[in-house]
C-alpha cells in the first residue's frame, strides 16, 4: 500500500478525466444540465481523494528518517534502464500537497462559473492535475520528463479554449506551449546524455554519479539545457514572456494552477535535478543564475508597477516573486564547497523553497481573487476600478491579506520566505541581495499604490462600470455584490494557510530544512 | 577497325542524343531516340552483347520508343512549334549537366577499374538463361510480375470511360 | 580492343545529355525521353564493365536486360498518365500542372 | 561434288580468294559488305515482281478470272510494266508534310523487309549471317517496320494516314506477342534461336509437331504482313490506303515492295520454323535440293496466304485485336506451357513429341469448340442466322 | 532456389496469389455492374485476409537468418519491415474502403495493386543485390504511380502521379549509374560482395568512387524516403494523390526507403573509411531535410500537404538515426534500432492521421486546415484522437512518437553529433508550431454554421482506433518494439563489424 499510494495519487486524477468522457447522460439519462452538474460534482470528489491521500503522506512521512520515502521502483523499459521510480520527500510533499490543494480549489470555483464545453474543462483540469504530481513524485527523468510534457497539453487546452477572446487565448496558448517546449527538448537531449555517461535515468543514482564532472564542456552544455528548460518555466527574466499572456488570456482556474503550481515545476526541476546533479557547474555558472533571480525581481516588480490591467500585474508579480526562488537557489549554488556557508546555503533554499509554497498559496489566492472581480465587473482594468472597499468589503479584506502576504509582511506566510532568501543570501551574494531587496520596495509599491489603492480606495464611481453581474444567477446589477457563499469556500482555506504559516510556519520549514542541510553538507564534505 | 566502329556509334549517339534533347518537334526527338537506341545497339555488339543488342531494339525500339511515338501522336496538339522547349531553368541545367559530365569523365578515368580482359563467353545465352532460371530466379520472376502489374496499370490509368 | 573508358566517357555524356533532357524539357514525354537516354547510358556502362572487368559471369548482361525490362514498364504506366492527363486539360507540359502550390 | 555440297559458302570462298588478288584487305571487306547488301537489297524486289503477278493471277483464278494475260505469255511481264509505270509517275508530296520524316519513311520500312533476309536459310550453311540469336531477331526487325509505318502515317499530315499508322501499330504489337511465344515454342524445342539449328533438328517439320504453333504463327504473320483478312490497316473502303496514302511515285513503290518482300521473308520464315526449311527427299545427298526444297515450300506457304486472302472477309479493328489476345495468346501460352512440361518427361524424343503433338490437337480442339460456341451466342445475341 | 526458399518466401507468395484472386474476382465474378457493386464490398476483406496470411507467413522466417534464392535474404531486419509494410498496406486497405466509393467505380484493382506494392516492399527489404534492390524498388514505384493516378476523373491525382513518375523515374536511373559504378569497381552487384571487394582498397585504387557512387545511389533512396533535395515530387503527390495512398507514401513507402538506403550503407559501404564520408554525407541531408520541411510546413493551408512537408521533415529526423550509426557491443542506441522504432511508430501515427483526414475528406469532401474548424463539436472521438497523432508527430510523451525521437536523438547524443541534435531540437519546436495550429482549429476555433456532425464509416473507426491505441501503447510500453527493433538492427549491425 504504502508504496502504491503515490501512484495511486498521480493516477486518480487520470481516472478521474476518463470517467468525465462517459456518456453519462445516455446512461443515466439525465439532461444536458443534469449531466454538467453531475461531471461538475463527480470532478471535485475525485479532487478530493488526491488530497486526502495528499496529507496521508504527509503524515506518514517520517521525517526523523529523511531521504526519499513511499518509494516505488519497477523497470519500465528494461531495455534502457528506464524505472518506474517515484517517491516524496521533504522538498516535494509540501508541492503535492499544495497540487492537490490548489486543484480541488479550482475545480470548486470552475463548478460555478464554467459555464461552456464544460466536460473538457473538468477532463483536462484533472488530466492537468496528473502531470503536475506526476512531476513532483517523479524520482527518473525519462518518468520525470514525460510527466513534464503531458501537464503541458492540459494547460494548453485551458488557455487556449476558455481564454477570453479579447486576451489572444489562442496565441497566448502556442507561446506558452512552445516556450516550454523549446527549453524541454533541450533538457530531453541533456537527460539522453547523462544516461549515456551514468548508464542510469534515475534522479538519485545519477546524482551519486555526478555526470560530466571531468568536462567543462559538456556539464556546462547540460547544465544549461537543464537549466533554460527550468527557467523558462519558472519565469525567469528573459524567458518571460510567454508568462503574462498565458496568464491574462487562462481562465481563472487556469491562472490559479499555473501561477500557484506550474512555475513550481521549474523551481522544482532545479532544486531536484539540476543542484543535485551538476553541483560543480552550477557553482560555475551560480552568479548568472542569482543575477538572473535579481534581474527578474526588480524587473518583474517594476513592469508590474506599470500595468493597468490587474490580472497582468499579478502576472508579473509572478515573475518577480519567482525571482527569489532564483535568488535564493543561485545563492546557494554559490556556495557549494564553502563549508562556512551551508548553513546560510541551506536557509537560502529553505527561503527558496518556503518561497514556492507561500507564493503558490497567495499568487494562487490572487487569481482568484482577479476572477472574483472579473465575474462582476467583465473588466480587469485598473482605471475603471475604485472604491470597492465600500461596496464589497468582505472581498478588501480577503484581497488586502492575500496582498500583504505577496508583500511579505511580518505574520504572514510571504514574510518567512523572503526572509529566509535574503537571510540566506545576503552573507553568500550580498551585493546582489542588497539589489534584490529594492524588489520589495517595488512590491510594496504596486501592491499598495497600484492595486489597493486603485481598487478599493477612492470615491466609487458608478458610471465607470456600466454593469455588475450576479456570479450566483447571471444576473444583472446596478451594484457590486459581496462575496458569494461558494467564493468564500474558495478563499478562505487559502487565507487560512497565509495566516497559519506565517504564525507558524515550522512545520513546512522544518521538512524543507532536513532536505537542504542534507543536500548542502553533502556537497560541502565532498 | 574496332576503334573506327567505336567513334562511329559513340558520334551517332551522341549526336542523336543531343538532338533528341534540343529537337523542338518532339516527334522527331523521338526519331532521333530511336537512332540513339540503334548506336547503342551497335555499341553493343562492338562489346560483343549480341543478344543484349538484340533486346535492345526489340525492346527500345520495339516496344518504348512506339509507345513514345504513339503518346506524341496522341497528344499532339499540344506541339505548338512556337512554345519554347526548355523551362526557364535550360540554361542552369545545361551548366549542371555540363560541371556533371565534367565530373563523372574525371571520375570514371581515374578510378582504376579492375580491368581483366578475358574472351567473351561462347555460349553466352545460355549462360544467360541458364542464369535466368538460377540465381536471378526470383529477379526474372518479378520482372515478369512487373510487367503484367504495368500493363494493368496502364490500362487502369488510361482507360476511356469512368 | 579500345580502352574501357572510351565506354565510360561516352556512358557519361550520353548520361548528362539524358539528364539535361529530364531536368530542362518542358514536355512531359521529352523528359521521359532523358530518362530514356540515362538508362542507356547504365546500360552501355552495365556492359562495357562486364566487358572488360568479369566477362565470364553474365553479371552486367543480367543487369542491362532487367533495366531494359523495368525501363519497358516504366514507359508504359508513364505514357498511359501523359495521356490520361492530356485527356483531361490538353496539355503535357510540366510546368502548366500547377494545381497544387505551396 | 564437295564443291556442290555447300555450294554456297564454296562459292563464297573462291570469290573472295578471286578478289582479293587484287585488292588490299579492307576493300575486300567493304566489297563483300556492298555485294551482300545488294543481294538483301534486291530480294525484296525480285519477290515483289514475282509475287505480284502470282497473285493477281491467284485472286484472278478464285475469283473466277483470268488475271493479267495482256502484257508478254500469261501476263507475266505485267509486273515489270506496273514498275515502270511507278517510276516515271509524279513524287508528291504533300504540303504540310514533315519532309525528311516523309522521305526517311519508304527507305526505313523497306531497310526492314530487306534485313529480315539475312537470317534466312536457303540451304544448309547458305544463310547470310547465322547469328545465335536468329530468331530474335527476326522479331527484333519487325520493330522497324513498326517505326516506319509511325513515321509515314505521321509524316504525312493527313487524318487517314495517322489513323492508319495507329492501326497498324496496335495490331502489330498485338500479334507480336502470338508470334513470339510460337517462335519461343520452336526455340524452346530445338534449344537454339539459330536458324540453322532450327531447321536442322527438324526430323518431321514441326508443323506436325506443334500445329497450334504453326496455326498461331501463321495467323500472326498474316496480320503482321498486314493482309487480308487483317488487311484493315489500308482498306481502302474505310481509311483510303492507310499510312501510305500521301505516298506516290517511287516512295509508295518502296512501301509496295517492302510489303511483298515482307510476305516472302514471312513465309520462308514460315518454311524454316515449321516446315522444314531446305529439308526434304534427298537433300543430304545433294544438297543442291535444298534450296528448291526451300523455294518449294515456301511458295506454297505463299499460295495457302493468297488463298486465304481470297477467300475470307475483313475483320473489324476490335475483333482482330480481341481475337489475338483473346485467342491466339491464351492459346500460345497454354501450348508454350504444355511443350515446356512435355520436354521435361524423361523420354526418347519422339515420345516427347507426340505428347507436344496430343496437347497441341487437344489446345487446337478446345480453342476451336469455344469459338464456336462464342460464334453461335453472339449470332443468338443480334438474332442473327446460324444460330 | 531451393524449397526451404519459398519458405521464406511464404509472404511475398501469399500476396502475389492475393493479388492475382482479386484481379480475377474483379474480372469475371463482379463482372456484370448490377452485382458488382455489391460483391465489390468484399474485395477489402479479401486483401485483408490475404495480408493476414502474409503476416502469418512471416512466421517460418522470424529469428532466422538465411539467405535465399541467392539475391534475397531471410533476416530479422527484412522481417521487422516486411512486418512494418503489411500492417501499413493493411491499414490503408482500412481507409481505401469507404474513401473509394463513389470515387471510382473499379475498385477491384485498387486493393490488387496495394497487395502488390506490399508484396514489393517485401522484396526490396530483403534484397541483398543490387539488381533486386533495383527490380524491388522500380517495382514499387511503378506500382505507387498507378495508386496515385488512380482516381482519373481527379484532376489533382493525375498530375500528382505524373509529378511522381516523373521525378521518380530521373531518380532512379541516377540512383543506376551509381549502381553501375559500384557494378564496375567491384565486378559483382552482391552487397556482401561489393563489401569484399572494397576491403582495405577504399583508401587507394578506388577512392575516387565511393562518395560519387554514394551521391548518386542516394538520389534513388533519398526519391523514396523524400529527402532533400529529391523530395520536390512529395508535396504534390501527397497533396493529389487518393488519401489512403498518400498514407501508404508517406509511411511503408518512405520506411522501404529508409530500409533499402541502411542495408546498402551498412552491408555494402559500411567500411570505417566509407562510413565517414556518407555518415556527413547524411548529417547534411539530414539538417536540410528537417529544416526546409519543416520551414515550408510552416506556411502551408492545406491538410495533405502539410502532413506531406511534415513528413520530409520527419524524414530528416529519422536519418538522423543512420547518421548517428553506431555498432559498439553492448550498446542499446545503435542509431538504426531508432530508425525501426521511429519508422514503426511514425506509421501508426501517420497512417492514423491521415485516417482522419481520409474521413473528414470522405464525409464533407474538404481537405483544408481552415475545414477542421470545430472538428471537436462535429466529431469529437476524430478531433481526440487526431490530437493524439499530431502530438505524436510533434514528439511529446506519452506516444510512439516520442519514443522513436527519443531513439533516434539519443543516438546522435551518444555519437556527440551536438550540433545535429541542436538543429533537431529547433526543430522539432517548429514543427510543435504547425501541428499545434491544426490543434488551434480543431478545437479552439467554432465550426462554421450549419456544420453537421461528421459520420464516421466503420472501417474508419477501426482504423483510427487502432492506429491511435497503438500510437499510445508505444509510448507507454515501448519495451516490447524496442526490443524487436534491437534485434531487428543487430542483423545489420553485425556486418558493420
Amino acid at each position: 500500500m504504502t508504496n502504491s499510494l503515490l501512484t495511486i495519487i498521480t493516477f486518480v486524477p487520470l481516472v478521474g478525466a476518463l470517467l468525465t468522457l462517459l456518456p453519462w447522460g445516455k446512461w443515466l439519462k439525465l439532461d444536458k444540465a443534469g449531466e454538467e452538474r453531475l461531471i461538475k460534482n463527480g470532478a471535485i470528489a475525485i479532487s478530493l481523494l488526491p488530497l486526502g491521500l495528499a496529507l496521508m503522506l504527509w503524515s506518514g512521512y517520517d521525517q526523523a528518517l529523511g531521504g526519499f520515502q513511499f518509494e516505488i521502483n519497477v523497470p519500465w523499459v528494461k531495455a534502457i534502464n528506464v524505472n518506474y521510480h517515484m517517491g516524496v520527500d521533504g522538498l516535494s510533499l509540501p508541492l503535492i500537497f499544495l497540487t492537490t490543494f490548489l486543484t480541488v480549489l479550482g475545480l470548486w470555483y470552475s463548478a460555478r462559473v464554467i459555464k461552456t464545453r464544460v466536460r473538457e474543462f473538468f477532463f483536462l483540469f484533472l488530466l492537468l492535475e496528473m502531470g503536475m504530481t506526476g512531476v513532483f513524485v517523479s524520482l527518473d527523468l525519462v518518468l520525470f520528463y514525460v510527466f513534464w510534457e503531458v501537464g503541458l497539453v492540459p494547460m494548453y487546452f485551458l488557455i487556449g479554449i476558455w481564454g477570453q477572446a479579447k486576451d489572444r487565448p489562442q496565441y497566448s496558448a502556442i507561446k506558452f506551449f512552445l516556450y516550454t517546449l523549446a527549453g524541454s527538448v533541450f533538457m530531453l537531449l541533456a537527460i539522453v546524455a547523462i544516461y549515456f555517461t551514468t548508464g542510469t535515468f534515475d534522479i538519485v543514482e545519477a546524482a551519486k554519479l555526478k555526470p560530466f564532472a571531468d568536462s567543462i564542456l559538456l556539464s556546462g552544455l547540460a547544465f544549461w539545457a537543464f537549466f533554460i528548460a527550468f527557467a523558462i518555466k519558472v519565469p525567469s527574466w528573459p524567458f518571460h514572456t510567454w508568462l503574462p499572456d498565458a496568464h491574462t488570456a487562462a481562465p481563472t482556474a487556469g491562472s490559479v494552477l499555473l501561477a500557484g503550481v506550474l512555475l513550481k515545476l521549474g523551481a522544482y526541476g532545479i532544486l531536484r535535478i539540476v543542484l543535485p546533479i551538476f553541483p560543480e557547474a552550477f557553482k560555475r555558472y551560480a552568479l548568472i543564475v542569482v543575477a538572473l533571480g535579481v534581474i527578474s525581481i526588480v524587473y518583474g516588480a517594476l513592469v508590474s508597477l506599470a500595468q493597468w490591467d490587474l490580472k497582468r500585474l499579478i502576472a508579473y508579480s509572478s515573475v518577480s516573486h519567482m525571482g527569489y526562488v532564483l535568488l535564493g537557489v543561485g545563492a546557494a549554488a554559490y556556495a557549494i564547497g564553502t563549508p562556512k556557508w551551508v548553513d546560510a546555503s541551506a536557509m537560502a533554499l529553505n527561503g527558496a523553497a518556503m518561497q514556492m509554497f507561500t507564493h503558490g498559496i497567495s499568487t494562487g489566492a490572487l487569481f482568484f481573487l482577479v476572477g472574483v472581480i472579473y465575474e462582476r465587473a467583465h473588466l480587469r482594468d485598473l482605471k475603471m476600478f475604485g472604491g470597492f472597499s465600500s461596496k464589497l468589503p468582505y472581498y478588501y479584506g480577503l484581497f488586502a491579506v492575500t496582498a500583504f502576504t505577496s508583500l511579505g509582511l511580518p505574520g504572514l506566510a510571504g514574510f518567512w520566505s523572503e526572509l529566509f532568501v535574503f537571510r540566506g543570501a545576503f552573507d553568500i551574494v550580498p551585493i546582489w541581495a542588497v539589489i534584490g531587496v529594492l524588489g520589495i520596495v517595488l512590491t510594496a509599491a504596486y501592491i499598495l499604490w497600484k492595486i489597493i489603492q486603485y481598487t478599493f480606495l477612492g470615491q466609487y464611481d458608478a458610471h465607470k462600470i456600466a454593469h455588475w453581474t450576479d456570479v450566483e444567477t447571471g444576473a444583472e446589477l446596478h451594484e457590486p455584490k459581496d462575496l458569494a457563499f461558494f467564493e468564500k469556500v474558495t478563499l478562505w482555506p487559502l487565507v487560512a494557510f497565509m495566516i497559519f504559516l506565517g504564525i507558524y510556519p515550522a512545520p513546512l520549514l522544518n521538512l524543507f530544512n532536513t532536505v537542504f542541510v542534507r543536500l548542502m553538507s553533502g556537497f560541502a564534505g565532498k | 577497325m574496332q576503334h573506327v566502329m567505336f567513334f562511329l556509334f559513340a558520334i551517332i549517339t551522341l549526336g542523336a542524343a543531343i538532338m533528341v534533347v534540343t529537337t523542338r518537334n518532339l516527334l522527331r526527338s523521338a526519331l532521333w531516340l530511336i537512332l540513339v537506341f540503334f548506336g547503342i545497339a551497335g555499341i553493343f555488339v562492338l562489346l560483343n552483347a549480341e543478344f543484349l543488342a538484340v533486346v535492345q531494339i526489340l525492346v527500345y525500339v520495339g516496344a518504348i520508343a512506339t509507345l513514345i511515338i504513339f503518346a506524341v501522336m496522341l497528344t499532339r496538339q499540344v506541339m505548338d512549334p512556337k512554345q519554347p522547349r526548355f523551362n526557364d531553368q535550360a540554361r542552369v541545367v545545361a551548366g549542371f549537366a555540363t560541371l556533371l559530365f565534367v565530373v563523372l569523365a574525371v571520375i570514371v578515368t581515374r578510378v582504376a577499374w579492375p580491368v581483366a580482359i578475358g574472351a567473351a563467353p561462347v555460349d553466352a545465352i545460355q549462360q544467360l538463361g541458364m542464369d535466368f532460371v538460377g540465381p536471378y530466379a526470383v529477379p526474372f520472376e518479378v520482372a515478369s510480375v512487373l510487367l503484367v502489374v504495368a500493363m494493368i496499370g496502364a490500362i487502369i490509368i488510361a482507360r476511356e470511360h469512368e | 580492343m579500345v580502352p574501357l573508358w572510351y565506354y565510360l566517357v561516352l556512358a557519361a555524356a550520353l548520361f548528362c545529355i539524358g539528364a539535361f533532357g529530364a531536368l530542362a524539357r518542358k514536355n512531359a514525354v521529352g523528359v521521359l525521353m532523358g530518362v530514356e537516354l540515362m538508362l542507356n547510358a547504365v546500360n552501355i556502362n552495365l556492359v562495357a564493365f562486364w566487358r572488360y572487368t568479369t566477362a565470364a559471369q553474365l553479371t552486367g548482361q543480367l543487369f542491362a536486360v532487367f533495366v531494359i525490362t523495368v525501363a519497358a514498364a516504366e514507359a508504359a504506366v508513364g505514357l498511359a498518365l501523359f495521356i490520361a492527363i492530356y485527356r483531361q486539360r490538353n496539355t503535357v507540359n510540366v510546368e502548366e500542372f500547377d494545381t497544387m502550390k505551396g | 561434288m564437295d564443291y556442290i555440297r555447300d555450294f554456297f559458302i564454296n562459292f563464297a570462298h573462291s570469290w573472295t580468294t578471286w578478289i582479293s588478288g587484287g585488292l588490299p584487305g579492307w576493300a575486300v571487306t567493304v566489297v563483300n559488305f556492298l555485294l551482300g547488301g545488294l543481294i538483301l537489297v534486291m530480294m525484296p524486289v525480285i519477290a515483289t515482281l514475282a509475287l505480284t503477278w502470282m497473285e493477281r493471277k491467284v485472286i484472278g483464278r478464285i475469283q473466277n478470272r483470268l488475271g493479267p494475260n495482256r502484257v508478254g505469255p500469261w501476263g507475266i511481264f505485267q509486273a515489270i510494266a506496273d514498275a515502270v509505270k511507278m517510276l516515271i509517275k509524279e513524287d508528291i508530296i504533300p504540303d504540310r508534310a514533315d519532309r525528311p520524316v516523309f522521305n526517311l519513311a519508304p527507305i526505313l520500312i523497306f531497310v526492314g523487309a530487306a534485313m529480315l533476309w539475312a537470317v534466312i536459310p536457303f540451304g544448309r550453311r547458305m544463310i547470310g549471317q547465322d547469328l545465335n540469336i536468329g530468331a530474335l531477331y527476326v522479331v527484333a526487325i519487325g520493330s522497324i517496320t513498326t517505326v516506319a509505318v509511325l513515321m509515314a502515317g505521321w509524316a504525312s499530315n493527313n487524318k487517314f494516314a495517322l489513323i492508319g499508322a495507329f492501326r497498324v501499330v496496335a495490331q502489330l504489337l498485338s500479334y507480336e506477342i502470338p508470334m513470339v511465344l510460337s517462335i519461343g515454342v520452336v526455340v524452346l524445342v530445338v534449344g537454339s534461336m539459330r536458324m540453322g539449328t532450327i531447321v536442322e533438328s527438324q526430323w518431321v517439320p514441326f508443323c506436325l509437331v506443334l500445329p497450334v504453333a504453326f496455326i498461331t504463327y501463321v495467323l500472326a504473320a498474316i496480320a503482321e504482313t498486314g493482309r487480308a483478312p487483317f488487311d484493315l490497316l489500308e482498306a481502302d473502303s474505310e481509311i483510303v490506303a492507310g499510312y501510305f496514302v500521301e505516298y506516290s511515285g517511287l516512295k509508295f513503290g518502296w512501301f509496295y515492295i517492302a510489303e511483298y518482300g515482307n510476305l516472302m521473308a514471312v513465309s520462308a520464315i514460315t518454311t524454316t520454323l515449321f516446315l522444314g526449311g531446305w529439308r526434304g527427299p534427298f537433300a543430304g545427298a545433294a544438297p543442291v535440293l535444298g534450296p528448291l526444297y526451300f523455294i518449294i515450300k515456301t511458295v506454297l506457304v505463299i499460295f495457302v496466304l493468297m488463298w486465304i486472302r481470297g477467300t475470307l472477309p475483313r475483320f473489324r479493328i476490335d475483333q482482330m485485336l480481341a481475337f489475338a489476345w483473346k485467342v491466339l495468346v491464351p492459346a500460345a501460352l497454354v501450348n508454350l506451357l504444355w511443350v515446356a512440361a512435355a520436354l521435361k518427361l524423361p523420354v526418347p524424343q519422339a515420345v516427347q513429341y507426340a505428347v507436344m503433338l496430343v496437347g497441341n490437337l487437344a489446345i487446337l480442339g478446345v480453342t476451336l469448340t469455344l469459338l464456336g460456341q462464342s460464334a453461335k451466342q453472339h449470332a443468338k445475341r443480334h438474332g442473327l442466322a446460324g444460330a | 532456389m531451393k524449397l526451404a526458399d519459398l519458405t521464406y518466401l511464404l509472404p511475398e507468395l501469399i500476396l502475389l496469389l492475393t493479388a492475382a484472386l482479386i484481379f480475377l474476382l474483379d474480372l469475371i465474378w463482379f463482372k456484370r455492374p448490377a452485382v458488382s457493386e455489391r460483391r465489390t464490398e468484399w474485395l477489402p476483406y479479401v486483401a485483408l485476409a490475404g495480408l493476414g496470411g502474409a503476416a502469418l507467413g512471416l512466421l517460418p522466417s522470424l529469428g532466422k537468418t538465411a539467405s535465399v534464392a541467392t539475391v534475397l535474404t531471410a533476416d530479422p531486419y527484412g522481417v521487422f519491415f516486411k512486418a512494418l509494410a503489411i500492417m501499413g498496406v493493411a491499414l490503408v486497405v482500412l481507409l481505401a474502403a469507404p474513401y473509394l466509393r463513389g470515387r471510382t467505380p473499379y475498385r477491384g484493382e485498387f486493393y490488387a495493386l496495394l497487395l502488390i506494392v506490399a508484396l514489393a516492399i517485401c522484396l526490396a527489404v530483403g534484397a541483398t543485390n543490387l539488381v533486386m534492390i533495383y527490380l524491388a524498388m522500380e517495382f514499387l514505384s511503378i506500382t505507387s504511380y498507378v495508386l496515385t493516378g488512380y482516381l482519373r476523373n481527379d484532376r489533382k491525382s493525375g498530375e500528382a502521379a505524373l509529378k511522381y513518375f516523373l521525378y521518380g523515374a530521373t531518380a532512379s536511373a541516377v540512383m543506376l549509374y551509381g549502381m553501375s559504378l559500384l557494378y564496375g569497381a567491384t565486378g559483382t552487384v552482391d552487397l556482401a560482395g561489393i563489401a569484399a571487394a572494397f576491403q582495405g582498397k577504399a583508401q587507394g585504387t578506388l577512392a575516387w568512387l565511393s562518395m560519387p557512387a554514394i551521391i548518386l545511389l542516394m538520389a534513388g533512396f533519398g526519391f523514396k524516403a523524400s529527402l532533400v533535395p529529391f523530395h520536390q515530387w512529395a508535396p504534390d503527390t501527397y497533396e493529389g494523390a487518393p488519401t489512403p495512398v498518400t498514407a501508404f507514401l508517406s509511411t511503408a513507402s518512405k520506411a522501404t526507403g529508409f530500409a533499402i538506403l541502411m542495408r546498402v550503407l551498412l552491408t555494402s559501404l559500411g567500411q570505417a573509411d566509407i562510413a565517414r564520408q556518407w555518415i556527413s554525407l547524411l548529417v547534411a541531408i539530414s539538417v536540410l531535410t528537417m529544416t526546409l520541411g519543416n520551414l515550408t510546413a510552416l506556411r502551408q493551408t492545406h491538410i495533405k500537404r502539410l502532413l506531406a512537408y511534415s513528413s520530409i521533415a520527419q524524414a530528416g529526423y529519422i536519418l538522423i538515426g543512420v547518421a548517428a550509426v553506431l555498432a559498439g557491443p553492448g550498446r542499446t542506441f545503435t542509431g538504426i534500432n531508432g530508425v525501426l522504432i521511429y519508422l514503426l511508430a511514425y506509421l501508426f501515427t501517420n497512417v492514423g492521421a491521415f485516417t482522419v483526414v481520409t474521413a473528414v475528406e470522405t464525409a464533407t469532401g474538404k481537405v483544408d486546415i481552415r475545414d477542421y474548424a470545430g472538428l471537436v463539436q462535429r466529431s469529437p472521438w476524430l478531433a481526440a484522437l487526431l490530437l493524439v497523432f499530431l502530438l505524436s508527430l510533434a514528439g511529446i510523451p506519452p506516444t510512439g512518437g516520442f519514443i522513436g525521437k527519443f531513439f533516434v536523438f539519443g543516438a546522435a547524443v551518444q555519437n556527440q553529433m551536438w550540433v545535429l541534435v541542436a538543429i533537431a531540437a529547433v526543430n522539432s519546436v517548429i514543427a510543435a508550431f504547425y501541428y499545434l495550429n491544426i490543434v488551434r482549429y480543431i478545437f479552439f476555433t467554432p465550426a462554421e454554421e450549419g456544420a453537421d456532425r461528421i459520420p464516421v464509416a466503420l472501417p474508419f473507426r477501426v482504423a483510427v482506433g487502432v492506429t491511435a491505441a497503438v500510437t499510445i501503447l508505444l509510448g507507454l510500453a515501448p519495451s516490447p518494439l524496442i526490443a524487436w527493433a534491437t534485434q531487428s538492427a543487430q542483423a545489420l549491425l553485425v556486418a558493420l563489424r
